[in-house]
């Protein structure tokens, strides 16, 4: 058991607690140890992929992804290496952002295996921008984090930096590849 | 400043990978910079919780929640920003929302700025801006101090530095138009057409009409129908359309008809007539009406000199018209502040001691659900979306 | 007992509770109810008092009144219509502002009686302006506290009016004359 | 906008009790104006809490507390805020603190502006500002992302745009003077005179050296000494003067002495040589000295891939000189980051899991007090004040 959920299991703190069997870490406490949500460098993101206009369309359902598992628990399999708080619990969905807040295009990526088919995919984790602390469903898992110097891989760092605000709101978690050596 | 010799270090190892791999990939990525969007009519059952952050006012939030949805996640819509006890209203008309809002240079420090912001109800980001003159009220959240008159074509600002004025914007060009002084009056209770009505420290209620641009037509003053020392009547009525339901401390309801040109002030009558325990309101929004035109008022038993803002433990149902109590409302925990939504068979929401919010039929009385953890802190006044 | 009282005796949230028998009242959810801090109308405070240089020092101790109580506590007599964080828990005390933090001179008074000697005094609570709120010792008592439309008694209204910031940081209670009518 | 008629309204009733009065008063009335200072060198057993307000972030606050203090309002010394992830710096040779700050022009929206903001000990005011280029390093709080040098008369700012940089001030003429480019290496550790290095993705350590006015004399790189895959070094060591003592993931240190012109990078040893349990390193401070030069570390047991940042259970104090284990400190509570007062007899404050201090007694491991309920959200770094 994470040391997150161990922190809520002592109830020690009022308000923070968990809310339901989904695990969703809820509001204070939690980011005791790393949070601000963030991720590594991937400015190639920003040209190889095309930008959707469609709001609240197309989030992946048909993507022809394998999938299994709670987008909106902490334990879900593109949350390997996630920091912050869960768009899915902030009015946004694990590859949407919540209504005006702007979603970052230079992130950080993680290698999360998917256990629905065995196969390792690279996540790229998005920030969403412009607003303060979603506050709700924070996250922390922080399997292959390094420390700042290795930016791309740093989960201690805030990616609201291709975004018009610095401001930090939420992060998602989208599926841009699969990983060579799964 | 550069230092020779140092050229750019290699990317991730990852970021080749998934260059690599994309194309043969057997699915689809997920698509980049999705952003979700709100109807431009919120449902009935939507309420917006206004937390002022009095422990973190410059970071003061308005939470969009569905009274209706009973999982965590569903019920939470979204968020806009309202800096240091900021005031909002809602248009019905267009699908805005205004958040009138102060900031300082620096956060906390330099200069000050006062801005009403305007929200696009869709995409809940900011539209657009008017400055105002740094005058705004700075006070606990009080829905009056930010008021939509003219079918919504104007709003109106109460300030206090502490003289007490009302600062005027149009809402379609977003542009500035004036300043109205209400010296020794306070609060916008709008009023006819084109006008609004203030309370004042004497006890008598300032009506004042505008023209277009916001220039002062008219002014009346009432006589005096309320003693503020005696039996002070609260600045925040139960509003169904132009009828302002006033309670006041010791529990007795004013209603003051704000539909023509000038109010029409009721008889008082007590609310608590024939029931034991010195029931009286109180709370941070003590009184509400529903679609319909019931009121629903927080009561608290023992009622003194000082219980005016204790939570109350009962939400009490009136007839405003036959001047009767319909039904009292046992509430789970003693609250400090009510809403209704719309329609016919409207929430009674309530937040509560613990600062989560209680979801009651509003007919019934009974508790449907509790809205929980919601990245709230202080959730002070609710407001029923539109 | 208060009802911000019973909310600290039901424990309801985790960090808000009574840290001491002073009755100190601590941190969050207290304000539920008022708490601005703030006061009434005494703009002639501004003329008729000399602003002293000295930096903590005369914090009142020689002033020839009578005194009762602590001034950590939200019972202390001079609170009796205060509504906002106690200085003293602040860095400062009931009269001196927290370093750092600008005193307003427009002000909202009291009248409270000083158990003392019985007497009724004029109270000017004093907010100190210009940091965020410090958080500490929330006390809210709402005698004689009314609606904001009478300004000079309403307990709802920041009062950092004449200071350089209008932000809202701890609050002062200030003797500063006897009630006729004590 | 006058409206005629309207005349000034009565001042109120108390006021003219409180003029007739104050003259025959058989007291003085309290003074007006007074503001608490503190000393300009702070005791040793003071420290400062760095609470980045992680759910309210733009109301980030640093707060003076007496670690050594049993009364809850005593202990309370004051507190000067910092916007959005500010990072702090004491100076000693002067009475000023630095933090350095970002401010958006609407609070969380609008132009970008980045500011060190000079704070005198003595006041807690902000007494001069250096607008920055808006680049600084967003992160959670580390030390090592503002630091002084050349005899504190430079101020060091880490940058991330991606890119990585560091900002220099003059801190005395209170001018930014560049930016020194140190790409693909982080954070800032204070090297002889006038430099300091950085650690890098591919293991090794960029030194750089100014002149007087900001400028690159020189720069080097060391020979690659970690493998940040397998065995990353923190970027939070534990400083001693100019030694840095570097914790690894796995549990070894790397002490490095950066008195000189170039690093002197000692060889790793194991913290936990012979002891049982798996223990390692971990936290969001996991590491610091004393004056005397004993490095204390969080420690947990059980560690694997991903652990590096658990909350300590114990903390383990070592000689580094002697590569040795001296004594370990069994904690109250798990605690994420430490810190030890200056002095002596040094007092090891811990903030545990609840979000308090723990402070204990760093010879003894006696725990003495906690230091809870002073307005803080996530005090998640502490600084021993000077």
């Amino acid at each position: 058991m994470n040391w997150v959920d161990r922190l809520f299991e002592q109830g020690v703190r009022g308000v923070a607690k968990r809310t339901s069997r989904r695990g969703a870490l809820e509001k204070i406490g939690m980011m005791l140890a790393g949070a601000a949500a963030t991720f590594p460098l991937l400015p190639v993101a920003r040209s190889e992929e095309q930008e959707s206009d469609a709001a609240a369309s197309n989030e992946g359902e048909e993507s022809g992804l394998k999938e299994t598992g709670d987008p909106l628990s902490c334990d879900y399999w593109r949350y390997c290496a996630i920091d912050g708080f869960l768009c899915g619990c902030c009015g946004g969905s694990h590859n949407a952002c919540p209504p005006g807040s702007q979603m970052s295009r230079v992130t950080w990526i993680g290698t999360c295996e998917n256990p629905a088919d065995g196969k390792s995919y690279i996540i790229s984790y998005n920030d969403c921008c412009g607003k303060s602390s979603c506050g709700n469903c924070l996250c922390q898992r922080n399997e292959r984090d390094r420390p700042v110097y290795r930016t791309f891989s740093a989960n201690d760092i805030n990616w609201c930096l291709d975004t018009d605000s610095a401001i930090y709101h939420c992060t998602t978690a989208r599926v841009i590849g699969i990983a060579l050596d799964s | 400043m550069k230092i020779p010799g140092f050229a750019c270090k290699s990317l991730p190892l990852a970021v080749a990978l998934v260059l690599a791999n994309s194309a043969a990939a057997q699915f689809e990525p997920d698509p980049l910079g999705l952003t979700r969007e709100l109807p431009a009519v919120y449902p009935q059952s939507w309420i917006i919780a206004q937390d002022a952050s009095f422990f973190h006012p410059n970071d003061g939030k308005f939470i969009v929640l569905d009274a209706a949805d009973d999982s965590q996640h569903g019920r939470y819509k979204g968020m806009f920003n309202g800096s240091f006890v900021a005031q909002l209203a809602i248009a019905e008309s267009r699908p805005e929302m205004y958040v009138v809002e102060t900031f300082h240079s620096r956060g906390h420090r330099g200069e000050r700025t006062d801005v009403l912001t305007f929200y696009d109800k869709r995409s809940l980001a900011p539209v657009g801006e008017v400055v105002l003159p740094p005058k705004r009220a700075l006070t606990l959240p009080i829905k009056f101090s930010l008021q939509l008159v003219d079918e919504e074509r104007l709003g109106l600002v109460f300030n206090l530095t502490p003289a007490t004025s009302v600062s005027v914007v149009e809402l379609e060009r977003r542009e500035f138009l004036g300043e109205v002084p209400i010296p020794g009056c306070a609060m916008i209770f709008p009023t006819g057409q084109r006008g609004f009505s203030s309370l004042c420290a004497d006890g008598a209620m300032l009506t004042v009409h505008l023209d277009a641009q916001g220039a002062v037509l008219s002014t009346e003053r009432s006589e005096t129908f309320f003693d503020a020392q005696a039996d002070a009547v609260f600045e925040k009525p139960a509003m169904h359309g132009r009828m302002a339901h006033f309670p006041t401390f010791l529990g007795n309801l004013i209603s003051v008809d704000l539909s023509g040109d000038s109010p029409v002030i009721a008889s008082p009558w007590a609310l608590a007539n024939g029931v034991e325990g010195g029931w009286r309101p109180g709370g941070v929004q003590p009184a509400e009406a529903d679609s319909a035109g019931q009121v629903y008022m927080l009561m608290h038993p023992g009622g003194a000199e000082g219980t005016h803002k204790d939570p109350g433990s009962e939400v009490w149902v009136f007839d405003p018209e036959a001047r009767q109590l319909s039904a009292r409302i046992a509430l789970r925990l003693p609250a400090i502040s009510i809403e209704l939504t719309r329609g016919e068979s409207p929430l009674l929401v309530a937040t509560n001691i613990n600062l989560n919010l209680d979801v009651y039929d509003a007919g019934s009385g009974n508790h449907l659900r509790t809205l929980a953890d919601f990245g709230q802190e202080t959730p002070l006044v609710l407001h029923g979306a539109r």
